[in-house]
């Protein structure tokens, strides 16, 4: 190894998991921290650590300069950004570069490529990777854009440039109304925006989120490690991720996998990656976008793979070749990811904050819990609000549900309101079980969920009562019994009967 | 024991009795008995029947928090009466605590009693409630009488320590 | 599921084990346990529990009749016995099958006959299984003797029937010395124990335990899932174990494993199984017993093929077919499992007893760390002293090598002595690393080792120093120091300088 | 602070200063520079010049537990004098803490002194102690003169209370 002290530019869950990959290999770790996270796990189990001060983001875990600075300071050689804050930011990556440590993802002008993602759809398009068909030109009379709208086929979306929330957007399901769409939604655009141009694009019906993982070397290698379902998303944010998707077959996978690694050689990509696709009712994909980091979601690969992630991430950052051959990469059994967040699903999802009174994570073989959390600690609404992710993997994708929902039910996090039991509900339902999931499904199914207003249930009203009745220093009311001579209580110490009277 | 347990502005009341590791807790008419032990602090093993429920509480600075098969709860414990009295009294004090009917007066004024005496006995939901004697002492007034209705948190009989 | 209830005759972590793999699948669970493990972690997770009494082994985990009135008692339809105990009993088994109660195992004739080591050999060797080449007939002038030797081949072992203690033993490496090698055996056990008889068997040069994984279901159908390699034993107990065999390639593999499905297909042997070789320095293999029950090493098999055999042995209890076929097994990575016994290196690795102070296993990504134990909890000498076993899986032998020393080197446990020191050294002998292992391994290198008697390293005595420091709650003896204007010292609080005096 | 550590029948003789999170440890001979925190119960994480050593630390009913990079380590404090003192007392106290010659004796018997005064400096392994009064109060007794020979233990000087 060259590498010998990295510094990880994150906090929470995915700081631990690289602090860890990186003294697995006798790489010495530098973490970070703001104000308000100085008992924060990251900070426990680092060599050593950097206060940036102020928890605003801004002040602190995107404080280019003083990230910088710190890593130059203690000595640093390198720099892990984990996702989100820094990780894809391309002048992040850059400063680095100039400094002369080493950022470890690809470098700046893939980054900074991938980030406009017009400009990555277009490249895509021109290395023969799949994008969603569409018009975005200039020609703006309708005939034209009936002419354009044909050569794309239906179902059609029409959606105004200027557009939002809906406004001047239409779907065209056949050739008899997309003229009729196409005027209406300009008109629409017109009065709501002032501005009638429209772009046409194909409609995806049960849009599914699959994506694939890539791995390249710096000698021009590159890998996929197969896919990852993550259609289930609440307002775009995903919440379970599992791998293998339930809808993929050995020929899909074979084909969206070799678009992923032309996707990723088309940008000479280096370190690793993910190439997301849409995939429609019919399984046609298209390359939406690439991201340019580990995801969150990594876990679900590494256990159906076996091939530890964020380890070649540091190996390949440090000059080394992949050893791993496409065809030496099995995958195996099922995995799935719940994200656990922070937030009250009985008050539309609203971050919760608070201290965590206890933290119990379900502990046995195939049960890996990735968190940034312990009993006492401070939930601060200064970052975002994912407490841990819980990662379990099974023979397959039956026992797989089975085992997490078990997992789930025993995962004890007190103090603040959590998704657990929605998770629960999304992962037990029957549409779930069959695999038929879109990136519409918690729309379709959960759209008005409210948890239980059904009240507190006699196993928690039961669970109260035996704890006070435990934990309560005063004298006991006791029961008045009928004169019944012949009753147990006779003779049970502090209970007493009637006739004692 | 009577407790009134406050979760999303609905109060539930509940009666619960101990007898070593059995409680007897009554709610909304029914009895459960359960079979019951802490196996570690705030972790509840608790046999409902054929059913092992597992819970885990903790407290926190006004409500406590049920982990419950999965799901979590807030509950916040209340006094329902509007009656002020000093908390830390709580039950196993002379006042009543249960709104009910009183049944029986075991004591009347100027009755030495001793720790434990049973000085009044209160019938609420079925079942009889007793008020024993905090301590060793005199009786200094009785404030109600048989079949008298007495309601939670209200003084039984007052008695002066000795 | 026709199981409903399962009542897990054992205690420990296997305990744990089982009980959880019961409640992923939903089936309720009955604990036994003795009078001192009654705070035991399988007391607390089970569902029901039963207090067996006396700590004594004979009076309660090894009790019969109590354990099935127990069972059935509390109308458990299953007994799952571990390993240990009463596992391999046929009696036991029995006493189950007399009464209505399923016997998680195979069936009471199996575990008998596997029971009896000679005739289990020679079931093998009818069944074309290969058992060690010998002769133990009744023949024994020196010239028959000679004659049967030729037959077995060099090197031979000669040993007295009435032998022990390497009494009446010799090697004869060549046909030149077989003759003598026989008279002086012979001589050496009529003086030793009056009696001249000798066996012949082949002499096994670097031998190696390797043992296959067996699942048999009730219809017949039998696999094998690979091999682990148990060569590292310290007096006859494996100590680690790992998969797959560093030695192993596809060819003998692929032997090995049809010779245990015929072992196991020879007795018709149903559930979970292990079949156990001898393999010599030239990779010839033999069958030296089957083990009728769960192993404790089962883990580096389910790390390595993905399948959960705690489960399995349930599914085929309730009569459950093997869905899974041979050719769908895929072996894939490395994983390596430590024992963790209280047990004293620098005391002749003597038991060692007491309260648990801290325990504090390694956690992260591929660490699996099958317990019974938690802090404050008191290790008794009633039972087998191991407190855990630490199983980690990563790409390949030598980072699997690297991490689980990393895992042990922050695996902490205070209050008892333990063997993790003893670990490290074996698995970092450089030995060991090039897969240089036979079950002489601990005597070859490790014969008298005794832990550091190089006494306090200055890390510790910096470590304690700072402790005591941080917790004194006297007053500190300040430091008084020569009188230096520019000292650091002069404006620091409780410090003071010479000069103010 | 003056610390005997005793492992295996050896026994370590050590002096530590601590300022705020910097801990100068003595140990034959050598000094050494930590920077040191407790990021939690009993878990010290200790920079020694370029390296980080982990260690967590509980205590036994006689000994201490020490892991450090993976090895444990039993030891116990000990007092290494015969001579009888009050355990409680500890350092701080009137007590040498070290074996070594009085180099300063500050004040004389019918002295007044306040709690924190400086009474007698002592010299021990290159380093210089202070004997500070515990408490206000009065010299009663001063029993070494500078330049005597002290022992680990001895009492320095003695004094009334005030």
């Amino acid at each position: 190894m060259m590498l010998t002290k990295v510094l990880v530019a994150n906090r929470g869950e995915i700081a631990v998991r690289i602090i860890r990959a990186c003294q697995e290999m006798g790489i010495n770790t530098v973490a970070v921290y703001s104000e308000v996270d100085k008992e924060a796990p990251h900070v426990q189990i680092a060599d050593e650590t950097i206060n940036l001060g102020d928890p605003t983001p801004i002040a602190s875990y995107l404080n280019i300069p003083k990230i910088i600075e710190s890593a130059q300071k203690i000595g640093a050689d390198a720099i892990h950004p984990g996702y989100g804050f820094l990780a894809e930011n391309p002048d992040f990556a850059q400063s680095c570069e100039d400094v002369g440590i080493k950022f470890i993802g690809p470098n700046p002008k893939v980054i900074s490529l991938m980030g406009d993602k017009i400009a990555a759809k277009k490249t895509m398009k021109n290395a023969g990777v799949p994008v969603i068909p569409g018009y975005s030109g200039e020609k703006q009379d309708i005939s034209s854009l009936v002419k354009e709208g044909k050569k794309i086929g239906f179902p059609l979306l029409v959606k105004a440039a200027a557009g939002g929330g809906g406004k001047g957007m239409r779907i065209a399901h056949s050739e008899d109304i997309l003229e009729e769409s196409i005027e209406s939604a300009k008109r629409e655009s017109k009065s709501a925006f002032g501005n009638d141009t429209v772009f046409l694009e194909k409609y995806l019906e049960k849009p599914r989120h699959i994506e694939f993982q890539i791995l390249g070397d710096e000698y021009g290698n590159v890998i996929h490690l197969f896919e990852r379902e993550c259609s289930i998303q609440r307002r775009h944010q995903k919440i379970i991720e599992e791998s293998p998707s339930p809808v993929m077959d050995v020929k899909l996978r074979k084909k969206m996998g070799e678009a992923a690694i032309k996707a990723a050689e088309a940008v000479g990509y280096t370190n690793a990656g993910t190439v997301e696709f849409m995939v429609d009712g019919d399984l046609n994909f298209y390359f939406m976008e690439m991201n340019t980091r580990l995801q969150v979601e990594h876990p679900v690969t590494e256990l159906t793979t076996g091939i530890d992630l964020a380890k070649w991430q540091l190996k390949i950052a440090d000059g080394k070749e992949l050893s791993i051959k496409q065809n030496q990469i099995m995958q195996r059994g099922h995995a799935i990811e719940c994200r656990i967040y922070a937030e009250d699903p009985a008050n539309g999802f609203l971050p919760s904050v608070g201290t965590l009174q206890k933290v119990e994570p379900p502990r046995g073989p195939n049960i890996r819990d990735d968190s940034g959390i312990y009993t006492g600690m401070k939930i601060t609404p200064y970052y975002d609000p994912m407490l841990s992710k819980l990662i379990v993997n099974a023979e397959n994708r039956d026992e797989c549900i089975n085992k997490i929902i078990w997992a789930l039910s025993r995962y004890v996090i007190l103090g603040v309101k959590t998704n657990i039991s929605f998770l629960i509900k999304v992962l037990d339902h029957m549409e779930f079980r069959k695999g038929n999931i879109t990136t519409h499904f918690i729309d379709n199914y959960f759209k008005d969920w409210i948890s239980s207003k059904k009240g507190l249930p006699i196993e928690a009203i039961i669970a109260l009562s035996v704890y006070d009745s435990i934990h309560s220093r005063t004298e006991e009311v006791v029961r008045y019994k009928e004169s019944d001579p012949h009753s147990p209580w006779k003779h049970v110490g502090r209970w007493r009967m009637g006739v004692e009277i | 024991m009577f407790i009134n347990y406050e979760h999303e502005n609905h109060v539930y009341n509940v009666t619960v009795e101990r007898r070593e590791k059995y409680f007897f807790i009554t709610y909304d008419n029914t009895e459960y008995r359960v079979e019951a032990e802490e196996i570690k602090p705030g972790h509840l093993k608790i046999k409902l029947g054929d059913r092992i429920l597992k819970s885990v509480i903790t407290e926190g600075e006004k409500e406590k928090y049920v982990f419950v098969e999965g799901d979590v709860f807030y509950v916040k414990n209340v006094e329902l009466t509007g009656t002020k009295k000093t908390k830390k009294e709580g039950e196993g004090s002379l006042n009543s605590p249960i709104s009910g009917k009183v049944v029986k007066v075991e004591v009347k004024v100027g009755d030495k009693v001793s720790k434990g005496d049973v000085l009044m006995v209160i019938e609420a939901m079925k079942m009889e409630y007793l008020i024993r004697a905090p301590d060793n002492g005199k009786i200094t007034k009785i404030n109600f009488n048989e079949n008298d209705q007495i309601e939670i948190g209200q003084t039984t009989v007052e008695m002066k320590k000795s």
